[in-house]
């Protein structure tokens, strides 16, 4: 079991028996979020080392995505982060879409943005929740729960699903907004902002809370992207590294709003940072909301967009085809796709998502990579846990915001 | 003699049958009303507005299959969860429910439920080692340090209580507090109250001070390898423990039976209305509040409740010495 | 941007073979002098922020004009000039290794150990190189082309089979 | 004037009214799902599958052009069809699903041509065994069954006509359809 950690033996002899205290933490554990396994070298209650196993939640979206065309690749893209899948669906379409050379219409953009939003409250009050959870609060879970509660029912009205929403196609979205919708998200967006007071009357100043979260898992700026944080906990040590004010897509270019930062770093300031999205990611709804009715009636996908069902080959078309029985339609095949390679990347509700992907001219992609926050910030729980109890290791993993599905992909 | 032992024996039973539904029923509050507190219906299968789900719970429990994991040391882990009970619940039959009503009067009677609550905690600490697992081992370890650090801060409120009181027998401590210009203690021992409340609900374990337990750091703690029956016994002691605490808390600081004034017929009824405030105080507080980390448990423990504990206490002794 | 390059091309001449423009301005490197090219774009200019490395496998690719077969594409950001730059090593099967940059971005470490998971990429100075998100008796590669979507039953998993047969032998 | 607040629990106050307030007046979000109330999906949910039943042949609309079996991704779709040898009419003898496998992503609405498939708003299906959740032909027309009696007549799924999709993006019959 030792094998796991880089560990300096400790010298082990008869007279002086000193055998490290190790604790499996994981993969079923109520607080590890899913199955992350952590082997832990303790003294005392102080972890000393630790090592994160992930892997168990495998199913090898990269290798599937390989034998499925773009489309239904975005299906697959709803099962890794499944908290906020429009986000990876957008990630997944925009790559696609660099890769075509596609240009969404507006009203697709407006669209995606808004779900985009939704999904990062959703994901930011999922986080709250267990965060809270985690730490003991157990009030806190259920009334972010009553908020996330209806935006999944708006999600439910847009496109027919709750979590796994497939809601974004290549060249744009499936379908439109009914007024039915706008009106719903008008409200959510009038409401939402007083019920955040709730939570932060619960535990924003808190005593308790400020003693577990203050000073615990401080992370330098420097370190902070030294390990490939990305998100909130970047942004919680100071560095406003934004994807979507530094390479603006979708409609993030239009909306005004402000990327908030922390100071210290802390499990703290990370905490106030996505308290101050949720607000913003409420602003930039309400900002979209206000441009849909510009685009009423426009087209939600691309002219040149392909189709659901992306044709294996197709052939050029001859001069003077002659449809005659018996005879092979016979042409040279073209690629279905332009071959080459694209990458894009999304600000997703946990961090920076990068799609890579490499064509080959047919129907399915060569190479899919996806680069997912999760498994950057797992990798930094060593580092962030050293020297600190077991009571903020949970902590950690929460302020983390980790969902197993991303990293493990 | 014999009329007197059966006399004795209907009110010990009487005593223990109240005290059953009490705790049974405690959990059925608890989860009620913490569901309301979060916007949620609470338990409502079994029976109407589900008041029959504590005797499902139960039914449940006692079927269940009693599992003994590999390699636990079989006779402690066996006795451990009635230790916890038996420390537990034996509290109760100290505590003067009415001027008429006591089980046993005993003139230690302070004393001895101290040290029962202070020897329940070793059904804890020893569940913790018996049961052969790293979570259980790391919560009794806890445990221990926890029971340790916030018995002193109690005794030394409670002590505060007993030199007004001039006694250590309970029955003695409420008419002395009849007897005192202000009726309750409360008022003058405002500071031991607080010290006091704070330490009881880390004595039962409760959130914010539910570290043995932790059910999102280690688990369950000391009883995660409990199951069935052996699992209820150990819920029971902690609600048990809860029942107890906030009847001391009633009898030594809220002034017992007495109340703004006489209910005919039900002579506990002044009584029970303070012992339901303050076990509502305890669920109310675990719906609101985060958990505490171990060092800054036994932080607030030593350098907060201890030193306040020891000042009132002087400050007692000093006005008491002065008037 | 155009500066960078050029400024590039000009000091490492013997590191990079070629510069394409494609969504992002691509440097296909050699293996040797690549960590010299790495902490110089680190430490001189400002690439402090690794957002991926990731492996391809090129085996039977239509539009291939070079002979290796893999390549590690690194995409490195400039946090302060805004600059996406993307790096590709080419890694031929006989010799399959590359450079590690764990020693330069932390990032790297568990990024180079999926990629030896799934390509079968040996890093070298990497501290812990081993199986990530596959079992670690697993055999092969999974992202290799030649390694089948499906496998047959006699390529099961070794130690699932055993277990199959464990299950088997008590019921 | 911090350290008095600090003494006497201000902001722990302040939390432990906020849980009170919210239990004396604030009303339970939650309900009491199946005996007092059944949520309604929105129109749209994708739910149970099932084939629609024509009113006039009694028989599905499935041309079989298995357009849905290619672009399943879980590939959970099972199509067996013959051929008319005269007029080249294709005719389905089996069609399975197996809703196990199935991801519910709505694409096989999306792209079928006649609107045979659907993904109704019924969600409240459970199996005891496997083969209850592999839904074979006669088993896709009676879901429909079950499924449109609780439903207005003309039944119109989103995904069959998607809103904001341009027309040329939909095969011909799709166009014109206002609903079975």
């Amino acid at each position: 079991m030792a094998t796991y950690l880089e560990i300096n033996k400790k010298q082990v002899n008869e007279e002086k028996w000193e055998e490290p205290f190790y604790l499996n933490m994981g993969p079923q554990h109520p607080s590890t979020h899913g199955v992350l396994r952590l082997f832990l070298e303790l003294e005392g209650e102080t972890i000393v080392n630790c090592a994160p196993i992930i892997g168990y939640l495998h199913r090898g979206v990269e290798k599937l995505g390989e034998t499925l065309n773009y489309n239904q690749t975005i299906v697959l893209s709803d099962r890794m982060d499944y908290i906020a899948s429009a986000a990876n669906n957008t990630a997944f379409a925009l790559a696609f879409e660099k890769l075509m050379g596609l240009e969404v219409p507006k009203r697709a953009k407006l669209l995606r943005t808004i779900v985009c939003e939704m999904a990062r409250i959703c994901n930011h009050l999922l986080w709250l929740a267990t965060h809270a959870l985690d730490i003991g609060a157990m009030t806190v879970f259920l009334y972010c729960f009553r908020d996330r509660e209806w935006l999944l029912n708006i999600y439910e009205k847009i496109c027919g699903a709750r979590l796994t929403h497939t809601y974004v196609r290549v060249g744009g979205v499936r379908q439109d907004f009914t007024q039915e919708i706008i009106d719903e998200l008008y409200k959510f967006t009038e409401e939402f902002p007083p019920r955040i007071y709730d939570y932060e009357t619960l535990i924003d100043v808190n005593r308790i809370w400020l003693k577990r979260t203050k000073g615990v898992a401080v992370v330098p700026a420097e370190d902070a992207i030294n390990l490939g944080l990305t998100g909130p906990v970047l942004r919680g040590s100071g560095v406003p590294y934004d994807v979507r004010k530094f390479r603006p897509y979708d409609a993030y270019g239009e909306v005004d709003f402000v990327v908030p930062t922390g100071k210290n770093g802390d499990t703290y300031d990370r905490y106030r940072v996505r308290m101050e999205e949720l607000r913003q990611a409420n602003r930039i709804i309400r900002q979209c909301l206000d441009k849909l009715p510009e685009t009423q009636g426009e087209p939600v996908v691309a002219e040149n967009a392909p189709d659901l069902l992306i044709p294996e080959k197709i052939k050029k078309p001859e001069p003077k085809p002659v449809p005659k029985k018996g005879v092979i339609f016979k042409g040279e095949e073209i690629p279905v796709v332009p071959p080459g390679e694209a990458f894009a990347s999304i600000e997703s509700p946990k961090g920076e998502l990068a799609v890579y992907v490499i064509s080959d001219g047919s129907s399915r992609p060569w190479r899919l990579r996806v680069r997912t926050p999760s498994f950057v910030h797992i990798s930094a729980i060593p580092y962030m846990a050293k020297n600190h109890l077991i009571a903020d290791l949970i902590a950690i993993i929460g302020t983390l915001d980790i969902v197993l599905g991303d990293s493990d992909r | 003699m014999l009329e007197k032992l059966i006399y004795f024996l209907i009110a010990a039973i009487t005593l223990l049958v109240i005290a059953l539904l009490h705790v049974a029923y405690l959990t059925y509050a608890e989860r009620k009303v913490i569901a309301r507190m979060q916007q949620r219906l609470g338990p409502n299968r079994v029976g109407p507005r589900g008041l029959l789900q504590p005797i499902a719970d139960m039914l449940k429990l006692l079927t269940k299959e009693d599992l003994v994991p590999y390699g636990v040391d079989k006779p402690i882990f066996y006795i451990a969860p009635f230790i916890s009970l038996v420390f537990a619940g034996t509290g109760v039959a100290l505590i003067p429910l009415w001027e008429k009503f006591v089980i046993s009067n005993i003139n230690v009677g302070l004393l001895f439920i101290l040290a029962l609550s202070s020897l329940s905690a070793y059904g804890v600490i020893l569940s913790g080692w018996a049961s052969n697992s790293r979570y259980a081992f790391l919560g009794g370890l806890r445990a221990s340090a926890q029971v340790i650090s916030y018995e002193i801060a109690m005794s030394l409120a409670l002590l505060s209580v007993v030199l007004m009181a001039g006694s250590l027998n309970l029955m003695d401590i409420v008419k002395a507090q009849i007897s005192s210009p202000y009726k309750v203690y409360l008022i003058p021992q405002i500071i031991a109250f607080y010290v006091f409340i704070i330490s009881a609900i880390a004595e039962c374990n409760r959130i914010p001070f539910d570290l043995p337990e932790a059910e999102t750091e280690l688990v369950a703690g000391y009883f995660v390898e409990y199951s069935a029956i052996r699992f209820a016994i150990f819920y029971l002691a902690e609600y048990f423990g809860m029942v107890v605490m906030s009847a001391l808390a009633v009898t030594c600081f809220l002034g017992g039976w007495i109340g703004p004034f006489e209910v005919p017929y039900i002579p506990f009824f002044w009584f029970l209305i303070k012992l339901y405030f303050l076990l509502f105080v305890y669920i109310w507080v675990r719906a609101t509040l985060p958990r505490y980390r171990y060092d800054q448990l036994m932080g607030l423990g030593w350098k907060v409740l201890i030193p306040l504990g020891i000042i009132n206490l002087f400050l007692t002794a000093f006005l008491k010495l002065i008037f | 941007m155009e500066e960078l390059l050029n400024e590039l091309k000009e000091k490492f001449s013997s590191v990079i073979i070629e510069i394409q423009e494609k969504d992002y301005p691509t440097l296909i490197c050699k293996r040797n002098g690549f960590l010299d090219l790495m902490k110089y774009l680190k430490d001189e200019k400002g690439f402090k922020y690794l957002i991926d490395l990731c492996g391809a496998d090129y085996l039977e690719y239509k539009y291939k004009n070079f002979e290796e077969r893999f390549e590690v594409v690194y995409h490195l950001y400039n946090l302060d000039n805004k600059i996406l730059l993307r790096l590709k090593v080419r890694v031929p099967e006989k010799d399959c290794w590359q450079y590690s940059v764990t020693p330069l971005w932390r990032t790297a470490n568990w990024f180079e150990r999926e990629c030896y998971d799934m390509f079968g990429i040996n890093f070298k100075g990497h501290p812990n190189l081993k199986r990530i998100l596959m079992p670690d008796d697993w055999e092969g590669h999974p992202l290799r082309k030649d390694y089948p979507v499906y496998l047959e039953e006699e390529q099961e998993w070794k130690t699932y089979k055993e277990f199959k047969e464990k299950i088997k032998e008590q019921s | 004037m911090r350290i008095l607040e600090k003494a006497l629990l201000i902001e722990i106050l302040k939390g432990l009214a906020l849980t009170l307030r919210k239990m004396l007046f604030a009303r339970p979000v939650t309900i009491q799902y199946y005996d007092k109330v059944r949520p309604v999906p929105a129109s749209g949910f994708r739910g149970r599958h099932a084939l629609v039943r024509d009113e006039n042949t009694r028989d599905t609309l499935c041309i079989a052009c298995l357009r849905c079996v290619k672009v399943c991704p879980s590939r959970c779709i099972n199509i067996e069809y013959e051929a008319d040898p005269e007029t080249k009419k294709r005719k389905i003898v089996k069609y399975e699903i197996e809703a196990l496998r199935c991801v519910y992503c709505g694409y096989c609405e999306e792209v079928c041509p006649v609107n045979a498939i659907v993904l109704t708003e019924y969600y409240e299906y459970i199996g005891f065994k496997r083969e209850d959740l592999f839904f074979d032909k006669e088993r896709l027309l009676k879901n429909w069954d079950e499924f449109i009696v609780t439903q207005k007549r003309p039944y119109l799924n989103p995904f069959w006509k998607p809103r904001g999709i341009p027309e040329k993006f939909l095969p011909a019959k799709k166009r014109q359809f206002t609903g079975v």
